[in-house]
């Protein structure tokens, strides 16, 4: 065997890929399949069998077996965007009412934590699949600030309220 | 008993080969002797309607026709610490035990709803004969 | 992708043999078959300029001439709770992969400035034919 | 140097075969070549006038006839951010290595105090020959 890399392996036209089994290059597999039986005596008769349900190959290749899909974790709150298919990895994205909040750069594992209500106050950007509300700093009308929480003003109680409470919640009683 | 974990066998990175089989949640052994047995489990909290746990525990257990009580092969526990946020918390077990013919190998968890199943190279199990 | 880990393959307690070599920070595999394949990476923080990590992750991925995106095959993700005073984290990971000739396996980590590459027996990578 | 365990060589799912024998807390190789060494241990804690650790650590140390000193083969170092409560800490380590005839095997812990030896699956030591 004169050698021409490791194994007998030899470069492969474009779309081949080198088989060690077959010694030879083969064509590859489109995605969505992966290679069930190498070719023989020609490149092109490879045996491509489509990705069994639950994996996927998003590539053209040569893979004895096709990927697992992952799962969307829905006890952590996270719903499918975009199911498994043969050629593409199930999506998973929060459930309405949540946003993403990532564990590293890729963002490739995520929780999904409640969107804050901004009670008493008006939005300033909605929650998203990626950020959380946005809520005005400033309450509404009709509400107090007590902390850092929006209050709603209530008549009943206007005489013995603190001195935030009635300045706002009396003024709006005057008018 | 503490929950037994199911496995995927056949897609993906999954195998079984050389007569060891795997049926109803379990590794079975058809050769007697020395297997290096493994397994991680990632656990992720905070869940739905959970407690807070306070802590995780992962069990390797053999169920042997010779004797009616499953044993403990291999235990990781681990107290948890986290504040309510996301959290994770990957154990990983293995070593070498003495296993006979038909000996059934599982995985047992303190809490399943804690165990992240959602990605094959995150939560494993296998066994290999010396 | 994630950084890649590079190792010393020669001086100490490193060694390759029986064709296992390692190239361009990879292991690559010699002969088809199925590997244990293992790895530890000791994380350490907090380190200067870095931001505050909340979790750290190790993964171990194979490249294949087969399939032109790399595979994960093994991943350990840990959130830490550390209160900003010096800390470590160990992350092992180790199973049965079945591997073709010339695929390569690596280490990616979530942040290589966190990997505590000190000492040869905090931090180590390897493989071996079943 | 630090405290070194001692372990049960013979009862339960402890044993010893191939001539790997067992004697003065360490394992004794009886053949060159490579093996697959690994331990667990689980540290729990707090103990009783136990100072509050804030890391616990485990070695897998070698003592050979050709070198004076131990060397440390494998280290798993975790630092403790546990609140005063009970709290339980797994570290396993599993790597290969290559060992002369009459090498010795051992595990330093960085406080004895803190190891649970109750239980023979929580804390467990063991080598192979490749």
């Amino acid at each position: 065997r004169h050698p021409v890399g490791m194994s007998g392996r030899r470069p492969c036209p474009k779309d081949t890929n080198w088989i060690e089994t077959a010694q030879q290059c083969c064509r590859q597999c489109p995605a969505g399949t992966f290679l069930s039986k190498p070719c023989t005596s020609r490149e092109n008769d490879s045996v491509c069998l489509d990705c069994p349900t639950g994996t996927f190959s998003t590539q053209a290749n040569t893979f004895s077996e096709c990927q697992a899909c992952y799962e969307c974790d829905r006890q952590a709150f996270q719903r499918e965007l975009s199911n498994c298919s043969a050629t593409r990895n199930v999506v998973c994205g929060c459930e309405p009412g949540r946003f993403r909040v990532c564990l590293d750069k890729l963002c490739s594992e995520f929780s999904c934590r409640k969107c804050q209500p901004c009670t008493g106050r008006l939005i300033q950007r909605p929650c998203s699949e990626t950020q959380d509300t946005l809520c005005d700093s400033s309450c509404k009308p009709d509400f107090y600030r007590e902390g850092d929480e929006c209050r709603p003003c209530q008549t009943s109680t206007l005489d013995t309220c603190g001195k935030e409470c009635q300045q706002v919640c009396g003024s709006n009683k005057d008018q | 008993h503490l929950p037994i974990l199911q496995w995927e066998d056949k897609r993906g990175l999954a195998f079984t080969k050389n007569n060891l089989s795997y049926s109803s949640n379990a590794l079975v052994i058809p050769v007697a002797g020395d297997y290096y047995v493994y397994a991680q489990v990632t656990f992720r909290g905070p869940v739905e309607g959970g407690h807070r746990a306070s802590s995780v525990t992962e069990i390797i257990t053999k169920v042997t026709d010779s004797y009616p009580e499953p044993t403990q092969l291999l235990t990781g526990t681990k107290t948890l610490s986290e504040n309510g946020n996301g959290w994770f918390q990957p154990i990983y077990l293995g070593a070498v035990v003495s296993l006979e013919v038909g000996d059934k190998l599982m995985v047992n968890v303190s809490d399943i709803k804690l165990v992240d199943y959602t990605k094959e190279h995150k939560t494993f199990f296998g066994a290999f004969l010396l």
